[in-house]
């Protein structure tokens, strides 16, 4: 159903694929590039994972102190977030296509779109944050929860893990933001082509998996307790 | 001693990966993996010695049964110790030094996969070790360096968040080594280096470098989760929202136990070189030894809980981790049979690294053996938090982790800098360190089945005798480690030119010019043997 | 150079489905069904993620050694998950003496 | 047995005083001469293939394929040893990990840094625990603050004490004397201060040590409890002959009691102790959340112990039948099976709000 190979009309120089010294071929740059790339996501998986398991251990343990956390919850804006970010997965998917054909207008167009994309969720978020303080829910700084009173100190976990999860996962948006900005300028530069296009490959793994992490935060800590 | 054939002096040395450029900015922003080791090298001495400096401190505080220092100084010097020599000096120490500079060379490669990468794991070692010195100037943590919530997230008066921000920087450096390493080890070796030939050496790094990767993560984001709880005064671990402090326990060994294996693991390897050079023969039973790390290396992820016994963590859970645990035991002792039954037939010289490695097998056994002690469920209780338990680790960090290293610099040194170092010095150096390590832990032992807890700046005054036992061995000890830093740094100028192989050795390493050029071979290497061909198989053992 | 150049077709056809999961998952939370709300939104979760991480993510055209990799780390997190649960779960089961030796006093003399 | 090691001014064993003690030395002795034995084989394993193929004697190696059989041989034989280690010393854990029902009780609680002890009748003391030799004694453990780790070498027990729950700790003393108890948890500045003493006295000193109004007694701890319980106001509300504003004290302890939301929880110590310090935590059916003020901070660890001895010593006054009020019962008999019931029976090892699943 793809294209598998790209056709190659001359043999590309070290200088066209940034072929390393210690190489001895651009396949075996791009492997261990490829390799590389994924196992650093591996730490990031169990980085948040940590996180995953608090809330887990939590969450079995006052799991209506949490169901009573959803009226607190903005699910519009949380769900705009979520398709926002697929969104934006979708155009940095392309941006990566558009490198490996060599189209250098489509790549530049797609990574902005990647990174408007990017900005949406995050002035979103800080609209929420926002909200979250004007309704008095940050644990440590100014809590109050009178409407169920019951849940005022089990509830600050969940909104502790909240601020915790949500926050690592727009700090690591604002650093994939930082590294699109990076390939922007490269993209101009005309440095990526059918025959060198690993950044953006990689920065792509990045962004796709930050995005995970947020389709796995989405139903946590919006939808709990929205049944009621 | 009998083997080294020391080459004449040249007029001019050849062009090596030291010489080929000079200034400080050839260094710091180099990406040579050999120049990185040296710096990493330099960098972990000096963290060596304040740790160690700290440790001879507050064995001093316990020579009497009052202490001679206030407790919050006794606080923070052990904390600062166990800091500095866990996550600044054990956890990097042979990775990124000794295999740091190897790995390529043993694989066939010019470098590690990613250079640049290699160089900013060590800036990043620098930015956190920085951060645990600012800590210390500005009055130390006294948390220990476990970091227990919740003493450390709420009740300390002490610079944990700098600490903790040291440890976090710290545990990047460590990852992208490992990183580094198991992507070079799957993508960087030379045509007809296969998995079966590569040095144990190799293997044993590489499974550091899959604990480094998949734990060290977990402690970055528990860590990360007590400067948080610090800083808002609530957070998840606080039992005053029904947060559960033991849940702090589970992540932070979920990593450091698996660390621990970070910080043998590499040892081990090198006791594997060690032992096959100066036996003249191939390590028996390679394919188990090799295997035997990556199964420590899966195994260490599934038994955090013994640190827990006693904290009511479930007793269901407990037995599941106190067989686990047992079992783990099983491919550390293959390594030790295997070595012993490495020395059989072979021909044996003691020369200095071999010193090292009969230590490490030594105090390795005794640590190893008195893990099933804590691994055992019933008398795990008596003897956890006390000195048994510091003895214990002590006997497998310093008597098996040291050791190596030691025994690993010594070996390597020639082809590091091209010189040797004083022969009778270093045995005798050898010697001193083993005694003085016995003498510093063994009481331990008896005073942990005694009872006396560990962390205590004074104790009942029965427990003296002992104590001051394990201080004047700590004494011999630090005199045991000053000597040879100070041949060595002799031996950089006036040392014996050592030539390529001057142990006679096999492997890779041994066939390039010492110290290698920048890109290690002129030509990529093409691999037809085994590891340790020592000469054709001539026996074989029922 | 080789390398595989996903079609533009599967990419839209896997942002579509996204957005609709997105809204089931959605809609679903507001259905009452006890236990299952939080099975079902994980289910839907992982779904997701399997798609964004196979197609978006080539993992499905990457090396056996990649997927190898992606596997051990969700094991990893598994054993990390898993066992710590373990802990809370059965932290109150009680029982009388060892499961395995009924017989046996506890607290008599020795 | 092991006395002739107890040197008078410089052991190198410690006193065997407990029943676990002698248990748990066996396993200590089986241990030491595996590692003795194994430890010996190696060091001569080592020693003798290096002079007998030192370089001198055999200059020239003989290389050897490896062995599997020998590899098996060694891997399974040590595991073997290390099975009967692990049956041994988890056969011995679980017998140690539950108190016995005659166990007498004390209560403990750990604070930076001094342990505080309380007997059930009234008597306090600090950093000091009397124990009759020969009765099974049962620990219930709070901290105020950190972790504390609760250490008696000679009975070689023990047991963290974590905030937020009870722990408990068992032991039955088989000799009289004086032995150090140690907190082994690394708990701040004075962790090595907090250390005490724990005397185990004969029977008959023991009684004579109770009459003599040790400890300065102010009445049982049950009534210290009430006063606690007046002190703190909680009479004004929790009436204790006819209903109040608050659910009825009688006869609650270890009741079954509807909460609002359906569930039912049994009263044991830890659902009377969140109740006192996190009072919303879990509202009994038909009374609304925010009534009682929230205690913690304003009550210690000790004097919710108190507190939770007088509920306990509150008898039933009158059969439930003839109260006749008109306020929703509190105390329900248990429901049928379906219900939402929730098991906190094992106090010791639950987190305190755990219970609500």
């Amino acid at each position: 159903m793809a294209e598998t190979v790209v056709p190659v009309t001359h043999e590309p120089t070290p200088e066209e694929t940034h072929l390393r010294h210690h190489f001895a071929t651009p396949e075996q740059q791009m492997d261990a590039a490829t390799l590389g790339m994924w196992t650093f996501l591996i730490t990031e998986v169990l980085f948040f994972g940590g996180m995953f398991a608090g809330y887990a251990v939590y969450r079995g343990m006052y799991p209506d102190a949490f169901a009573s956390t959803s009226r607190y919850m903005n699910l519009v804006l949380g769900g705009t977030n979520t398709a926002v970010l697929i969104c934006s997965s979708l155009t940095m998917a392309l941006s990566v296509r558009a490198a490996q054909l060599s189209k250098r207008r489509d790549l530049i167009l797609f990574l902005i779109l990647t990174m408007i994309f990017g900005t949406i969720f995050l002035v979103i978020k800080g609209f929420e944050y926002h909200d979250k303080w004007v309704e008095q829910l940050v644990p440590g700084f100014n809590f109050r929860y009178d409407e169920a009173i019951q849940y005022a100190h089990n509830a600050q976990i969940l909104f502790f893990l909240y601020f915790a999860m949500t926050g690592m996962h727009a700090l690591h948006m604002v650093v994939g933001l930082g590294l699109l900005t990076f390939l922007l300028v490269q993209a101009n530069r005309r440095v990526f082509h059918a025959n060198y296009f690993a950044p953006v490959e990689m920065i792509g793994l990045y962004w796709h998996f930050v995005d995970i992490v947020w389709i796995f935060l989405f139903p946590l800590l919006y939808l709990i307790g929205q049944n009621r | 001693m009998a083997t080294i054939a020391h080459e004449t002096p040249r007029t001019a040395t050849p062009v090596n990966y030291l010489n080929v450029e000079h200034g400080w900015k050839s260094w710091l922003f180099t990406t040579d993996h050999k120049r990185i080791a040296v710096l990493y090298l330099v960098s972990i001495t000096i963290m060596f010695a304040v740790g160690g400096f700290a440790a001879v401190l507050f064995r001093i505080n316990l020579l009497t049964p009052e202490g001679l220092f206030s407790p919050e100084m006794y606080n923070r010097l052990f904390s600062l110790h166990g800091i500095i020599m866990v996550f600044f000096f054990l956890v990097p120490s042979i990775p990124a030094t000794l295999a740091n500079f190897l790995i390529p060379i043993m694989v066939g490669a010019k470098d590690l996969a990613f250079p640049r990468i290699n160089l900013l794991s060590w800036y990043l070692y620098v930015i956190g070790a920085l951060f645990a010195m600012y800590c210390v100037f500005r009055g130390g943590v006294d948390t220990g360096w476990t970091f227990y919530a919740p003493y450390s997230s709420t009740y300390s008066n002490s610079y944990v968040v700098p600490a903790v921000a040291g440890v976090f920087v710290a545990g990047f450096s460590s990852i992208l080594t490992g990183l580094n390493f198991i992507v070079t080890v799957h993508k960087m070796r030379a045509p007809g280096m296969t998995w079966s030939r590569l040095p144990l050496f190799v293997w044993s790094n590489y499974a550091t470098g899959l604990i480094q990767v998949l734990g060290t993560p977990v402690l970055a984001i528990s860590l990360t989760l007590i400067a948080l709880e610090r800083v808002a005064h609530v957070g998840i671990f606080d039992p005053n929202i029904g947060g559960d402090p033991i849940l702090f326990q589970h992540l932070f060994w979920f990593y450091s136990h698996p660390a621990v294996y970070i910080m043998i693991l590499p040892g081990m390897g090198v006791i594997s070189e060690i032992v096959s050079c100066f036996s003249r023969k191939r390590v028996f039973g390679y394919n188990f030894v090799a295997f035997s790390s990556m199964a420590i290396a899966v195994l260490s992820f599934v038994v955090w809980g013994h640190h827990m016994f006693v904290t009511g963590q479930s007793v269901y859970t407990s037995v599941a981790f106190s067989i686990l645990s047992f079992m783990v035991a099983v491919p550390s002792a293959i390594k030790v049979f295997n070595w012993t039954a490495t020395m059989y037939k072979g021909s044996v010289s003691f020369d200095t690294p071999m010193l090292y490695a009969f230590g490490f097998i030594g105090l390795f056994t005794i640590g190893g053996l008195t893990g099933l002690f804590l691994a055992c469920l019933a008398l795990d209780v008596p003897v956890h938090g006390t000195y048994f338990i510091v003895a214990h680790f002590h006997y497998v960090m310093v008597g098996g982790m040291v050791m190596a290293y030691m025994g690993g610099l010594h070996f390597w040194w020639p082809k590091m800098t091209g010189r040797m170092y004083p022969q009778v010095w270093s045995q005798i150096s050898a010697a001193i360190i083993f005694v003085g390590f016995n003498l510093t832990f063994f009481p331990q032992f008896i005073l942990g089945y005694l009872g006396m807890p560990r962390r205590y700046h004074a104790y009942p005054p029965e427990f003296q005798m002992l104590n001051v036992l394990s201080t004047a061995g700590s004494s011999i000890l630090a005199v045991g480690y000053v000597i040879p830093l100070i041949y060595f740094l002799w031996s950089l100028k006036n040392g014996p030119i050592a030539g390529k192989n001057p142990w006679g050795a096999a492997g890779l390493e041994w066939q390039i010019q010492s110290p290698p050029t920048t890109y290690n071979f002129d030509d990529t290497p093409v691999v037809n043997e085994e590891a340790y061909n020592y000469g054709p198989v001539e026996e074989v053992v029922g | 150079m080789t390398a595989h150049i996903p079609k533009v077709r599967p990419l839209v056809l896997v942002w579509a489905s996204l957005i609709v999961l997105t809204g089931i998952t959605s809609a679903v939370s507001k259905i009452d069904l006890g236990e299952w709300n939080v099975v079902v939104a994980l289910i839907i979760a992982v779904t997701k993620a399997s798609l964004v991480a196979w197609i978006f993510m080539g993992v499905r055209y990457t090396t056996t050694l990649t997927k190898l990799f992606v596997v051990a780390g969700l094991v990893w997190l598994g054993i990390m998950l898993l066992i710590t649960a373990s802990d809370y779960k059965s932290r109150n089961w009680t029982y009388q003496g060892q499961p395995w030796s009924q017989t046996k006093t506890v607290g008599g003399s020795h | 047995m092991w006395d002739s090691l107890l040197l008078a001014d410089m052991p190198l064993f410690p006193p065997t005083a407990s029943v676990q003690a002698h248990q748990i030395d066996l396993l200590y002795f089986f241990l030491v001469a595996v590692t003795a034995v194994m430890t010996a084989l190696i060091f001569a394993g080592v020693v003798f293939f290096a002079f007998k193929y030192h370089r001198t004697r055999n200059p020239r190696a003989t290389q050897i394929e490896g062995s599997t059989k020998l590899e098996l041989t060694w891997s399974i034989l040590p595991f073997l040893v290390m099975l009967v280690m692990f049956w041994w010393g988890a056969d011995l854990f679980f017998a140690n990990a539950q108190p016995p029902k005659d166990a007498m009780e004390i209560f403990v609680t750990g604070k930076q840094w001094m342990w505080k002890i309380q007997y059930p009748d009234g008597g306090r003391e600090i950093n000091e625990l009397h124990v009759p030799v020969g009765q099974p004694v049962k620990l219930t453990m709070a901290s105020e603050d950190v972790i504390h780790s609760f250490y008696i070498p000679a009975f070689r027990v023990k047991h963290d004490v974590v905030p937020g729950h009870y722990d408990t700790l068992w032991f039955t003393p088989t000799k009289p004397g004086r032995y150090h108890l140690f907190c082994t948890e690394y708990c701040g500045t004075l962790h090595a201060g907090m250390i005490g003493w724990v005397d185990v006295l004969s029977r008959r000193d023991y009684d004579a040590w109770q009459s003599g109004g040790a400890g300065g007694r102010q009445g049982t701890l049950a009534e210290l409890g009430q006063q606690q319980y007046e002190q703190h106001g909680c009479s004004t509300c929790h009436l204790l002959d006819q209903q109040g504003r608050c659910p009825n004290l009688r006869g609650l302890y270890k009741k079954p009691v509807l909460l609002a939301d359906g569930r039912t929880v049994i009263a044991d110590d830890a659902y009377i102790r969140e109740s006192i310090l996190d009072p919303n935590a879990k509202i009994v059916a038909g009374f609304e959340p925010g009534l009682m003020p929230v205690f913690k901070g304003q009550i210690s660890e000790e004097g919710v112990i108190q507190i939770i001895a007088f509920i306990k010593s509150l008898a039933p006054a009158v059969p439930a039948s003839q109260q006749g009020s008109q306020q929703p019962p509190i105390v329900l008999a248990p429901p049928g099976p379906g219900a939402a019931s929730t098991s906190s029976s094992n106090a010791s090892r639950t987190p305190v709000n755990s219970q609500r699943q």
